[in-house]
């Protein structure tokens, strides 16, 4: 019993990150259409910038209150700035060409920054793993029986931070102005743009929106398992972009619906069958998903109309 | 290119066709016969369901009552290429060529599905033999037989005469993006045609065509229908075009069948005249009834 | 740089070669040009190796190409079907390594038991391909997409669980029967074939299915039927690619068929221009040599020193750039639909202009 | 349009001729290629240039397994650095080319190719995955040039053939080291394995140390495996808690094992956990804290041996790269090169056959990680040592002979 609550704690905490990664990939995909296969690199990069604030900040300012708000504010901002950048000089120009070819400029930046970021040369981290600081002083908040389960603040604190971000993006889709347009544009960008929407200026923001929560989801991911490295948004990237696809891509509520099952299926497959199959069965259940819901869990097919 | 029907059979036939999405009811009730020679319209304002009432002729929708019936069999849980093959072929609303192909590959795509050696089976059962079949098929297009090459310079024969009886031979190798509107619309009827029909479904053919191209337009449907012992339903905005040729019209209104019968009748019809004064269709075409 | 060159289908029945002959006539003539090659390159193992790894990479991108240029659909798990190739080949050439065909010269028995693990590898991969295919019945585009990964994956994680299959370490010890020759064999008949398709009624509905899905549908064509079997051939041809890799390179291993190859394949395609087979094949030669030719100029630029050990490192991020780059360049790929014969300059000779 | 592709083609012709150009053997000067034929023993011929002898090296630089390329490939630059420094051999320098197999086995067999008919290397070094050395191993025995794999530990790759040498012990002696140290030393009954699927080597030493530590009377309780490149390993932990375990053999390496610790303390795993000499890096103690401490690893040496020849190394290493301590793997690569510098002192000439007889007579070799000593299957027979970790480092407990 107190295993299996174990497992549901453990599975949870990483399906909130993957969710958080997984609204990049659904707001992307909702405006453009495209695939952002960079997200997961981006994140990185967002991890590494939070990483050398850290660092900037001395072993005592980095667990302070302010510290933490300040790495968050550092690596997000920079992000937000990545993304803008990445939008306005690789997907921008290609916007009225087929879709395909911005999907390989996503391609081309991902290895890019993924294999960039192996260099040992410059500012450049090296490939090697690097300890994240422990920027939230782990301590122990909730113990069941003999350390049977075991349940710490930083654990608490991220799922609240996500959760957070996650009810600030819904408010901000839903509830405002920017959100507005964003689904106008969503719906048809050319359309929008003729309605007098500033598409370019929606597109950017959506970016950037989005790139800055890839920079907290890392950072949340990079407290937990303690650990930062180059290829850390390819892997976590893939199961985000999964999970985005479980629950209909381009679905708010849907890519985190999709992350937290994707998070618990992982976790219970793990603990409860085969380790090795782990991946397998994540992608298993993806098509499964897939071929009851054509559109995944929340998305709709749209109807062509004839 | 000779039929083997008389022109009694229905070619096309709906009974009782109903079709609703969720709650709303797109089509109610819907019935229509189509034999060889017919020339019919189907008319109604915006949104009234008519070019649902194709979708569901065609396969693109499955009726949720009713049904549809093609050269007799019964298409109800057909998809369009099945259908297709029983004689039904459609032009759409707004032009579907395929885009990046030539003029001629257009009408080959089409001369070929219905010239394949070995047609689809149709139904649900067999699927493996054809598919074994249709494997055969590509054999010899890879191995390139005497009897392959054949074959592609009939169906070229074909889609060249075809373009001829549409006025369309000059344009033989232009991308079909290219060509002109009243061109490209003339184009996805010979497209159409590729398929050899029984029965033909044009939908709105005359939309933004000018008076002049609208007169040529309604000559050459009667000739199509007499050349290739055709049945055709025509859905048109344009009333005078559809009164013009049109032997029987259909009047559509909110998915409901609201007069059915000769122009003349249609015409004087009182819940005709409501359903147009009453919609917006005076507003957006300016009185164009 | 030899392209393979591609076959020329005549609209009309007229012509000096007789139709009967025309089928296998390009088998006939591309047989002796691969002797030669083979005969010539036989002394240098870096160019033969170099050169198979084209091979290998032209017969994936055209066979991809198939699926995600002509039929428009959107395939991003090739090296899964890859990985079904080299694997089920390599068993089988493995556990044919002692039989022999006693009527034939140990050479000429190779080559024959060769070809039959391929056409192994090649046959499980149109299965999988079969059944990746199925499902497109009901999904379309980025959702068909993910299947196709999810599939590259799932291979993947079984073979690395698989003892039969060596697990992480990979499969070792398979023969190393292929050769300059019988990769380019393979190169020209999936060019055959994909240019053999592109000009025949079955390539027609495949553009009209990439095209527009609904009025190919309505104009007959049935569109499912034809995915699923763009989507065998493509993995036949994938499979086969898997095959002669397993058979030249000495050890096979599940790192080297994850999605990031697959993207590999997917970027030759885009690159070289959705749809068009000699871009396919154009790009699939240039990003192979790519990293290859980097590593030359970095070579030039100075081996000694300290940053010379680095330099190799730098080859992934640049190529990375550079495809960025490429794509602004040339959004439509470098020959966009259109085939090399169509873009050459006008001074030589054109091909009648139609689709191609 | 018509512009732009022909000139890409030009471009991709221009690589094509700069690719073709280092076919021809830069010391000959475009004459006759040398024969290279393959399998017979003709050796590299002569390298490039009259005072420079060119070795070769492949390594995963980018990729999975980059930062043990990276240290492997650091160890060796050190070696030759310092060779050189004391006059090179037989009055030439020393070079080595360096290239980046992406953590693939099939670009490492290109990259060896490259090296062995382009670049004329006398002698190779690498890899560090079993997989990219096996299929080197091949192309090195074909072409009869000697390679030396500073610490690929899967038995089958000097099986290869005679040309192939490793410098470091091989999995199943680790396996067996940890397994009669958890049951003898640390007299512990149920023991838990984490492997690292994605790993041959890995996966060689669970298989040995589960069947030795059940030789021995052990009980192993559960295996769990990871993949490598993940950071999240609780699932698979509170499955192994569950089964109450006295330890856990983890044989992966340090930029696993160390996220493992953690997890594993917060967990409330207490045990202690048993690893590899994949385990050795300075980098275990950074990622993995004081949650690391109380755990044992096998090794090849100790970092406390007060042989002055172990200090130089890791003070020279630090000066050299930042103050990086070196790893296991840069320091079996120091070994490695500074064992193929040695052969090649003592070979007549730098043929294949000649380079090949000369690494074959190492005899009580002077390595950081051990004495070396190669045996008749051209594998290091060296004891292994047991380091215990402790306050941000590993301290020396026993050593274990074959």
């Amino acid at each position: 019993m107190s295993q299996l609550l174990q497992h549901l704690i453990n599975g949870l905490a990483s399906g909130t990150i993957y969710a958080l990664v997984a609204l990049g990939y659904t707001m992307v995909y909702g405006v453009l259409k495209l695939i952002n296969f960079a997200h997961g690199d981006v994140m990185m990069v967002g991890v590494y910038m939070g990483y050398a604030t850290a660092f900037a900040l001395g072993r005592e300012a980095q667990r302070s209150l302010w510290g933490v708000v300040i790495i968050f504010a550092v690596a997000m901002g920079g992000c937000a700035l990545l993304g803008f950048l990445i939008e306005r000089f690789a997907y921008r120009p290609l916007r009225e060409k087929p879709r395909l070819t911005a999907l390989i400029t996503a391609i081309g930046i991902s290895f890019a920054l993924s294999y960039g970021f192996q260099l040992d040369i410059g500012f450049l981290p090296g490939a090697s793993p690097r300890a994240f600081p422990e920027v939230i002083v782990p301590t122990e908040w909730f113990i069941i029986g003999d350390r049977d389960v075991v349940v710490w603040n930083w654990q608490v604190i991220s799922f609240l931070i996500a959760v957070t971000l996650m009810v600030t993006l819904q408010f901000l889709v839903y509830r405002t102005r920017f959100g507005k347009a964003m689904r106008a544009v969503s719906w048809d960008h050319r359309t929008a743009a003729l309605m007098g929407i500033p598409t370019d200026r929606i597109i950017a923001l959506t970016f950037m929106l989005s790139s800055a929560l890839a920079a907290g989801a890392g950072l949340l991911y990079a407290i937990k398992d303690t650990s930062v490295s180059p290829l850390m948004g390819l892997y976590v990237g893939l199961k985000a972009f999964v999970a985005a696809v479980i629950g209909g891509i381009g679905n708010v509520p849907g890519a985190v619906v999709g992350a937290l099952l994707l998070g618990l299926v992982e976790e219970f497959v793990v603990g409860y069958a085969a380790s090795t199959w782990r991946d397998a069965v994540a992608f298993g259940f993806l098509i499964l998903v897939l071929l009851v819901k054509p559109g995944g869990l929340f998305g709709r097919v749209a109807a062509e109309k004839v | 290119m000779s039929v083997a029907v008389t022109s009694q059979d229905a070619m096309l036939q709906a009974s009782g066709v109903s079709i609703r999405f969720g709650g709303l009811k797109a089509l109610t009730d819907f019935n229509l016969t189509v034999r060889q020679g017919d020339l019919l319209g189907l008319i109604g304002p915006n949104g009234a369901g008519k070019s649902t009432a194709f979708n569901v002729l065609t396969g693109v929708y499955q009726p949720t009552e009713g049904e549809v019936r093609v050269a007799g069999q019964k298409v109800n849980g057909w998809v369009p290429h099945q259908i297709n093959h029983l004689g039904l072929a459609r032009t759409f609303q707004n032009i579907r060529l395929f885009r990046a192909l030539t003029a001629l590959d257009n009408v080959k795509v089409a001369c070929r599905a219905q010239g394949a050696l070995h047609p689809v089976k149709l139904g649900q059962v067999a699927k493996v033999g054809t598919a074994l079949r249709n494997y055969r098929d590509w054999w010899r297009a890879l191995l390139l037989t005497p009897g392959f090459q054949r074959e592609e310079h009939e169906l070229t024969r074909q889609a060249e005469h075809l373009l001829e009886v549409m006025g369309l031979s000059h344009r033989r190798d232009e991308e079909a993006k290219n060509l002109p509107y009243g061109e490209q619309r003339r184009l996805e009827i010979a497209r159409a045609l590729g398929t050899r029909p029984k029965v033909l479904l044009l939908d709105e053919p005359a939309a933004g065509m000018n008076t002049r191209e609208k007169a040529d337009l309604m000559v050459l449907i009667r000739r199509l229908r007499d050349e290739f012992s055709l049945g055709v339903l025509v859905i048109e905005h344009d009333m005078k075009l559809v009164m013009g040729i049109c032997e029987t019209i259909t009047v559509l209104d909110h998915g409901e069948t609201i007069a059915r019968g000769a122009p003349a009748e249609v015409r004087s019809d009182r819940k005709v005249i409501e359903a147009y004064l009453g919609d917006s269709y005076l507003e957006s075409h300016g009185g164009a009834a | 740089m030899a392209t393979p060159g591609a076959t020329t289908l005549p609209d009309d029945m007229a012509g000096p070669i007789p139709p009967a002959l025309r089928g296998l006539l390009p088998v006939l003539l591309a047989l002796p040009v691969l002797a030669l090659a083979e005969w010539t390159l036989g002394a240098s193992p870096f160019a033969t190796y170099l050169l198979s790894v084209v091979g290998v990479n032209i017969i994936l991108a055209v066979s991809l190409n198939i699926v995600n240029g002509m039929t428009g659909q959107f395939s991003i798990g090739h090296a899964g079907f890859m990985a079904v190739g080299a694997y089920i080949a390599g068993v089988t050439s493995l556990s044919l390594k002692e039989v022999a065909l006693s009527f034939l010269p140990v050479a000429a028995s190779d080559q024959v038991l060769f070809v039959v693990a391929l056409l192994a590898g090649g046959v499980c991969a149109a299965l999988c391909g079969f059944l990746v295919g199925l499902p497109s019945l009901r999904l379309r585009g980025d959702y068909l997409a993910i299947v196709t990964l999810g599939f590259g994956e799932i291979i993947r994680v079984f073979v690395q669980n698989t003892e039969a299959f060596g697990r992480a370490l990979g499969l070792s010890g398979i023969p190393q029967y292929s050769s300059v020759a019988m990769v380019y064999f393979w190169v020209f008949l999936v060019v055959l074939v994909a240019r053999r398709i592109a000009g025949s009624s079955h390539g027609r509905s495949l553009w009209a299915i990439r095209e527009d899905e609904v009025a190919a549908e309505a104009m007959g064509v049935d569109t499912t039927g034809y995915k699923v079997r763009a989507f065998v051939i493509s993995s036949f041809f994938a499979g086969i690619a898997g095959g002669l890799f397993a058979h030249f390179v000495p050890i096979i291993n599940p790192g080297s068929f994850t999605f990031v190859k697959s993207m590999e394949i997917v970027v030759m395609v885009v690159l070289g221009g959705l749809g068009s087979t000699t871009g396919a094949i154009v790009a699939a030669i240039f990003l192979t040599l790519l990293p290859e030719g980097l590593r030359s100029v970095f070579g030039y630029l100075g081996a000694e020193g300290s940053l010379a050990q680095k330099v190799d490192q730098i080859r992934m991020p640049v190529y990375g750039v550079l495809l960025v780059v490429l794509m602004l360049a040339r959004p439509q790929g470098l020959f966009g639909t259109k085939e090399l014969w169509d873009v050459l300059p006008r001074w030589l000779p054109r091909k009648k202009k139609g689709l191609s | 349009m018509r512009r732009l592709a022909p000139m890409l083609l030009a471009a991709l012709a221009v690589l094509a001729v700069a690719c073709e150009k280092k076919t021809q053997p830069t010391g000959e000067g475009g004459g006759q290629p040398a024969a290279q034929v393959p399998a017979v023993a003709q050796g590299g011929g002569t390298p490039a240039g009259d005072d420079v002898i060119v070795l070769g090296e492949v390594g995963a630089l980018t990729g999975g397994q980059a930062t043990f390329g990276i240290s492997s490939r650091n160890g060796i630059a050190l070696a030759l650095k310092e060779a050189n420094a004391a006059g090179g051999v037989k009055g030439k320098k020393l070079v080595v080319r360096v290239y980046d197999d992406q953590s693939k086995p099939e670009e490492a067999a290109q990259a060896v190719t490259r090296l062995i008919t382009q670049d004329k290397v006398v002698l190779i070094l690498g890899e560090v995955a079993s997989s990219s050395s096996l299929a080197m191993a091949e192309k090195a025995q074909a072409a009869g040039v000697p390679m030396i794999t500073p610490s690929s530990t899967n038995p089958t790759v000097t099986e290869k053939g005679d040309f192939i040498f490793r410098v470091c012990f091989i999995d199943p002696f680790q396996g067996f080291v940890m397994a009669k140290f958890a049951r003898e030393n640390l007299k512990l009954n149920k023991v838990a394995v984490l492997q690292d699927n994605k790993s041959a080597y890995s996966i060689g030493l669970t298989e040995v140390f589960r069947q030795k530590f059940a030789e021995l009377g052990g009980k192993i309780t559960v295996t769990e495996s990871y993949s490598q490149g993940d950071t999240d390993y609780r699932a698979q932990l509170t499955a192994i808690k569950k089964t109450q375990p006295e330890g856990i053999y983890v044989p992966g390496y340090y930029s696993e094992v160390g996220v493992i610790a953690r997890q594993a303390r917060e967990l409330g795993l207490k045990v202690p956990l048993m690893g590899g000499d994949g385990w050795d890096s300075e980098k275990l103690f950074e990622l993995g804290g004081s949650a690391i401490d109380g755990s044992y690893f096998s090794n090849h040496y100790s970092p406390d041996n007060p042989d002055e020849l172990v200090k130089k190394f890791i003070a020279d290493y630090k000066a050299d790269y930042n103050g990086a301590v070196p790893d296991a793997l840069a320091a079996l690569a120091y070994d490695a090169a500074r064992v193929a510098i040695d052969a090649l002192k003592r070979a007549p000439d730098t043929s294949g056959p000649a380079l090949r007889d000369a690494i074959a007579q190492t005899k009580n070799f002077p390595g950081v990680a051990g004495v070396i000593t190669l045996d008749a299957k051209r594998n290091a027979v060296k004891s292994a040592v047991v380091l215990k970790v402790a306050d941000g480092k590993a301290s020396y407990v026993t050593t274990i002979a074959p």
